[in-house]
C-alpha cells in the first residue's frame, strides 16, 4: 500500500469506512453514494467475501462499474450478477430476521446517543429546514447487528440531541430503551466516521476514538456542538492509499459528486499532511 | 361462539397521532367484489382512458420505484396532463415525483418515506397546500404488505422510539405472545397504483424483471390498478412460463402498452435513463421551475409517444437501449 | 423515549389453550447472529452429515409439499434411519409423511393442518404417544411467514369461530384500528426445515420451479435449514439469473445433492411419481405396518441412492422421467 | 344435451354443482377430487371463463388431463400452463382480499348453520374418531364469498350441531356471529349438494331446495339427521347429461375413484329413474 499525497476529506472517510468492512459478514449500505462507495471499496480491497444488499432487495450483486449517475439501485449495472433479486420489503425482512450484521449510512445530524435526524431541522413544523426523511436508514438502525454513521465533522451535525430522531441510535440512552421502543434487542449505533475523526461508543454515549494525523482532538472537538467522551487513548487513523483513491476516483465516485460534494484537500508536503 | 367478555387485554403503550389513510379490510373486499374483474376480459386502453376512468382527483396515489427507475411516467405524465387534484402521495423510495406532482398542483399530501426535500415541496408546504406524514420507506411497504395481505396492520420490529412513530399512524402495543413492546403500522390500501412492467398480458398478467420496490404489494394493496408496461405478450407466452408472472390479472384494471414508459428513467434490462434529461429535471426542481419542465414534457402533447417522437427521436432512444448492457435476467 | 403508562389497550376477547412453539423473535435472531454463515462459504455435504449436525431429538420439524409432491424424501428417509424421535411435525398440506414419521417412531407431537389420519397416526394417539394441535394449511402457513418476517404473530382473516381456535395458539383480540374482532395466530419458527429444490449452488442459492407451499418461508423461518436438490449447478448460472432465486444462501446451513430425492413422490418438471410405490405406501400406513415400509426402503440401506440403485433401478428412473411431459416453466 | 341412461350417485353430485359454475366467477377447489372435477367440469361445459385458483396457489391452470392417481396439485399436469405459479399463502391472501367468488369443498358432516366438521367425530380427545382436519377447506369457507359444500345424503352426515368445526359456516346462526369471529363481512355458507339433494340457507340455517327425480323429499329428510327447512317449492334437478358423464369419465375421474367411491348406481327404465 502506497501513502497517497492528496485526496479529498470525503476520500478519508470512506477510506477509513472500508478498513472497518470484514469477510463473512453483510453490510446493508443506504442509498447510493458514500455508503455504498466504502462498503465496496472495502470489498475489493480489505474483504472479497463480505457481501452486501441494498433497499431494493438486491443480494451480493457484483455491478458493473462505474454506476450510471444516481443509478445504485434498481437499474441494472447496479444490481448486476446478483445472487437474488429481491424487494425493499424482503431487504427489510432478512435484516430484521438478523440476517444483516452491519448497517452503513450517513446523515445530516447526530446527537451523543447515536440518533440520526435525516427528516427536520429545528422544531418540526416550525420554521426550520425540510429534508428527506429516513429513506431505508430507519430500517438500517433498527434491524442491522451494527450501525456505521458517515457525516461529516461540523459543529452543527454533533449535537446533544438531534431535533428530530429519524431513525433510532440509543434513543434516550438508558439501558433498554431501545427495547422498550419495541426494537430488536443488542442492536444499535457501533461507529461514527468523519474526514477527521472515528468514534464509538460507551455506555451508549458517543466516544472519540480515534483522529486523522493532520486534526488535534481539540480541532476535532471545536466541530463539535456537543462533546463526545474521549477515549484514554485516542487512536491515529492511516491516511488513504494510492490504491484506495485509485479504485475510489476509477470505479466508484467517477464523476467525483461524492468525494467534491464537501471538505477542504489534504496533501502531503514531504513531512506531513496538511489541509489545503 | 359469540365472544365472551374480554378476559384480558394487553396495554398500546404508545400512539402516533397523525392522519392515516382510514384501515377497512371488508371494505376493500367489498370494492374488490363489486369492481375487479374476475373473468379474462381484456383491459387494454390508453394512458390517457385509464386515467380519466382509474385516477380521481382526491385519491390515494403509489407509483412503484420512482421517475429515475422504471417509473410509470407516462402514467404519471397522464396524471399532470389531465390536471388531477388534491393526491395523498406514497412517497417511498422516491425523488424528483414528489416534486413534479406538487409542483405541477396535484399533490395536497405525502406519506414521507423519503423523496428529494426541494424547493417546490418546501414552498407548498410553507403555503399550506401540502401535509406531510412521516414513515420510512421500509414502513410504508410494509403498510402496503399488509394492506396485499388483506389485514389491518402489521408488526413491525423498526420505526419504535422516532419522532416519526409520533407523527404517523403507528402504535406500540406490548405482545401478547412475548410481551415485549413491538410497534404495528397500519395497513395501507391506496385508491389507485400505477405500476410500470416490462411485459403485460391484455388482462393484465404482468412480470417485472430486476429488483424493484413493492410491485406486487401495491398491485394487490390497491383498489385500482393501471399496469404499463413496455411489451404487450400473449397471454400463451404468460402460460408457457407461470413462474414468471408477478402480478395476476384479477388485480389489475387497466393494461397500457408504454414502450419507453420510463423515460427519462431507466427501465432496467431494456434500456438506460437520459441522463441529460434526469440533470434537467434535478434543475427544474432545484430552481422551483417545474411549471418549465412541464410545459416543456408533459403539456404540449396529447400522448407521451408524441413527446417521445418530437422531443426524443428514435435515435436517442436506440442509443439508450444500446448503452444497456447488463442485460442478463432481464427475460421470462 | 420511556413509553409512557398505557392509555388505551387491545382487548383479548378469546384465547386457544393449546401449547405452541415457544415465540422468541428476538432468540431468533441471536441464533442467526450466532450460527448462520453469512459469507460465501461451501456447505455441500452428504444427507447423512446434514441430519447428523441439523435435526436433533426433540426438534421442531417442517419439510415442505410432501412425501408425494417434491418433498425431501432423501432427508426423512436419512431422519428414519438415524432414528430421530420427539419431533414436533409441522402437518401441513401432507398426507403420508406424518403417518411415516409417527409410525417410525421418530415424531410425538403434530400442529395439524391436514394429514392422512391412518392407524399409525390413531394407534399412537390411543397410546397418548402422540399430540395433535389443530391449524389450517394456510394459518400453518402463516405462522411460518410470521416466523420468516421475524414478527411474533401476524393478523388472519380465517380460523376464527372454528373448534380448531380453541386447540391452538391463536387470539382474537379487537383490532385497534378498525374496532373490530381480528384473529392473530402466533409466528412459527422451527428448528429446523428440510426442502427439496429442483437447483441449488454450493452455497444454498437454490431455486424450485412451479408451485409450492411454503419453501420460501420454512427457509427464512427456521433456525437450522436442510436444502436438498436435484442438481448443484454453478454459483455464476445463479448469478446469470438473479430473479429465478428462491432462497437465499444466508438462509441454508446445508446443500445436499439429491437426485431423485422426492421418490417415489413427482418432482414436477423433472420426474413423475412411482404410482405402484406410492400405492404401496399407503397400503403399508392402512394397515399399519410403517415398519415393513421402512424396512423394505429405508432401513437396508446406507444412502437413498442406494436404495434408488439397488430396488428401483435407472430403467426405472429414466420412465419417470420421460413420462414426465408437462415441462414449460420448469427452468431458470 | 343428451339425458343419461346410467350413473353413479357421485356423478350426479358433481354434474350438479357443474352446472352452478359461471363465466367471469374464480373458484377455489379445495384439494383434488370432487370440488376440483366438478368445477372442472362446469368450467368446460358450461362456463368456459370460469377460473380456478387450488391451495398451492395455481391460479387459472390448463391441466394437462387426465391426473395422475392423487396428483391434483403441484404435480406439473394439474398446474400446466397455469396465469401464475403461487404458493399456499398466496392462495390464503388472495382469497382474504376477496378474489374468489366461490369456494368448492367436500366434508364428513355438516350442520344446520352450516358449520363443517373433517377433524374429530365423537367428543374431541374423547374415543371417537380422528380425521385428517380442514386443510384449505378452513380458508376457503372463511374467506371465498360463497362457499358450496359437496357431500353424500347420509343420516349421520346432516346433524344438528357438528362436533367439531373445522371450518366455518354460519357458526351459531346469530346475525353477525361469523364478524364476530373476526371472519370477513358478508361471507358464508351458500349451497350444499348430495346426490340427492341440493340445498341453500334461509336465515342462516340449511333449507332443502332441489331435489334429483328419483327421490322424493321424505326419503332425502328420512337421510338428514337433523332437519333442514324446507322451501315452499322444492325444485326437481335435471340429471345428469351423456355429454357430462363422457367428460367425468374420460378425462376427470378416469379411474372412477371419486365417482365409485360411494352410493349406488341409478338408471332409466325406458320412463324413469330408478336407484339399482
Amino acid at each position: 500500500m502506497t501513502r497517497a499525497e492528496a485526496f479529498s476529506e470525503r476520500e478519508v472517510a470512506m477510506c477509513t469506512v472500508a478498513r472497518l468492512v470484514e469477510n463473512g459478514r453483510t453490510y446493508w449500505a443506504a442509498g447510493g453514494g458514500t455508503p455504498l462507495y466504502s462498503v465496496l471499496l472495502g470489498q475489493k480491497l480489505y474483504a472479497p467475501d463480505a457481501q452486501y444488499v441494498t433497499e431494493d432487495g438486491v443480494v451480493a450483486p457484483e455491478p458493473m462499474l462505474p454506476f450510471e449517475p444516481m443509478m445504485t439501485m434498481v437499474a441494472s449495472r447496479a444490481v448486476h450478477h446478483a445472487l437474488l433479486w429481491g424487494t425493499m420489503n424482503s431487504a427489510g425482512l432478512h435484516a430484521q430476521l438478523g440476517h444483516m450484521d452491519y448497517g452503513v449510512l450517513n446523515t445530516l445530524q447526530v446527537d451523543q446517543h447515536g440518533n440520526i435526524n435525516s427528516t427536520f431541522l429545528g422544531e418540526y413544523g416550525g420554521s426550520g429546514r425540510r429534508f428527506g426523511g429516513p429513506g431505508g436508514a430507519d430500517t438500517i438502525a433498527a434491524c442491522c447487528w451494527r450501525t456505521i454513521l458517515i457525516t461529516d465533522q461540523e459543529r452543527r451535525k454533533f449535537v446533544k440531541a438531534v431535533d428530530f430522531i429519524s431513525s433510532p441510535g440509543f434513543l434516550d440512552g438508558t439501558p433498554g430503551a431501545r427495547e422498550r421502543a419495541g426494537l430488536p434487542r443488542d442492536t444499535g449505533p457501533w461507529r461514527v466516521v468523519t474526514p477527521w475523526a472515528m468514534y464509538d461508543y460507551e455506555d451508549r454515549r458517543l466516544r472519540l476514538m480515534a483522529r486523522v494525523p493532520w486534526v488535534t482532538v481539540d480541532e476535532i472537538l471545536a466541530e463539535c456542538e456537543w462533546k463526545p467522551l474521549i477515549a484514554p487513548e485516542v487512536q491515529v487513523l492511516e491516511p488513504p492509499t494510492e490504491e484506495e483513491l485509485h479504485l475510489l476516483r476509477t470505479e466508484l465516485d467517477v464523476r467525483g459528486q461524492t468525494t467534491d460534494a464537501a471538505g477542504s484537500w489534504i496533501t502531503w508536503d514531504g513531512e506531513k499532511y496538511v489541509r489545503a | 361462539m359469540t365472544a365472551p367478555a374480554a378476559r384480558q387485554s394487553v396495554p398500546i403503550l404508545r400512539e402516533g397521532t397523525a392522519d392515516y389513510l382510514k384501515v377497512d379490510p371488508d371494505g376493500f373486499r367489498a370494492y374488490v367484489r363489486d369492481n375487479k374483474q374476475r373473468g379474462l376480459t381484456p383491459r387494454l386502453m390508453t394512458a390517457r382512458e385509464a386515467v380519466e376512468r382509474f385516477v380521481s382527483d382526491g385519491d390515494y396515489l403509489t407509483y412503484e420505484c420512482n421517475y429515475l427507475m422504471r417509473g410509470p411516467n407516462e402514467l404519471i405524465h397522464e396524471i399532470i396532463r389531465q390536471e388531477k387534484k388534491q393526491l395523498w402521495i406514497a412517497g417511498k423510495f422516491t425523488y424528483v415525483a414528489v416534486a413534479l406532482l406538487v409542483g405541477a398542483g396535484c399533490a395536497s399530501r405525502i406519506d414521507c418515506g423519503f423523496f428529494l426535500s426541494s424547493p417546490p415541496v418546501l414552498r407548498a408546504l410553507a403555503e399550506g397546500r401540502l401535509e406531510v406524514f412521516e414513515y420510512s420507506n421500509v414502513i410504508m411497504t410494509t403498510r402496503l404488505q399488509a394492506g396485499a395481505m388483506g389485514i389491518p396492520f402489521l408488526p413491525v420490529r423498526s420505526f419504535g422510539g422516532t419522532n416519526g412513530f409520533d407523527h404517523s399512524g403507528a402504535k406500540l402495543i406490548t405482545d401478547p405472545y412475548t410481551g415485549d413492546p413491538v410497534v404495528i403500522v397500519p395497513a395501507l390500501n391506496p385508491d389507485v397504483a400505477i405500476i410500470h412492467a416490462h411485459q403485460a398480458d391484455k388482462y393484465g398478467n404482468a412480470r417485472v424483471f430486476g429488483t424493484g420496490i413493492s410491485d406486487v404489494e401495491s398491485a394487490l394493496a390497491s383498489r385500482k390498478v393501471i399496469v404499463s408496461a413496455e411489451q404487450i405478450i400473449d397471454t400463451d407466452e404468460i402460460r408457457a412460463r407461470p413462474g414468471s408472472t408477478t402480478i395476476p390479472y384479477y388485480a389489475v384494471d387497466a393494461v397500457v402498452h408504454s414502450p419507453y414508459g420510463s423515460y427519462p428513467g431507466t427501465c432496467p434490462g431494456y434500456y438506460g435513463s437520459d441522463p441529460e434529461v434526469v440533470f434537467e429535471i434535478f434543475k427544474a426542481i432545484r430552481t422551483d421551475d417545474v411549471q418549465s419542465y412541464v410545459d416543456k414534457w408533459v403539456r404540449p402533447f396529447a400522448t407521451f409517444s408524441d413527446m417521445l417522437n418530437e422531443l426524443v427521436g428514435p435515435a436517442k432512444l436506440e442509443e439508450m437501449s444500446t448503452r444497456e448492457i447488463a442485460k442478463d435476467g432481464y427475460s421470462a
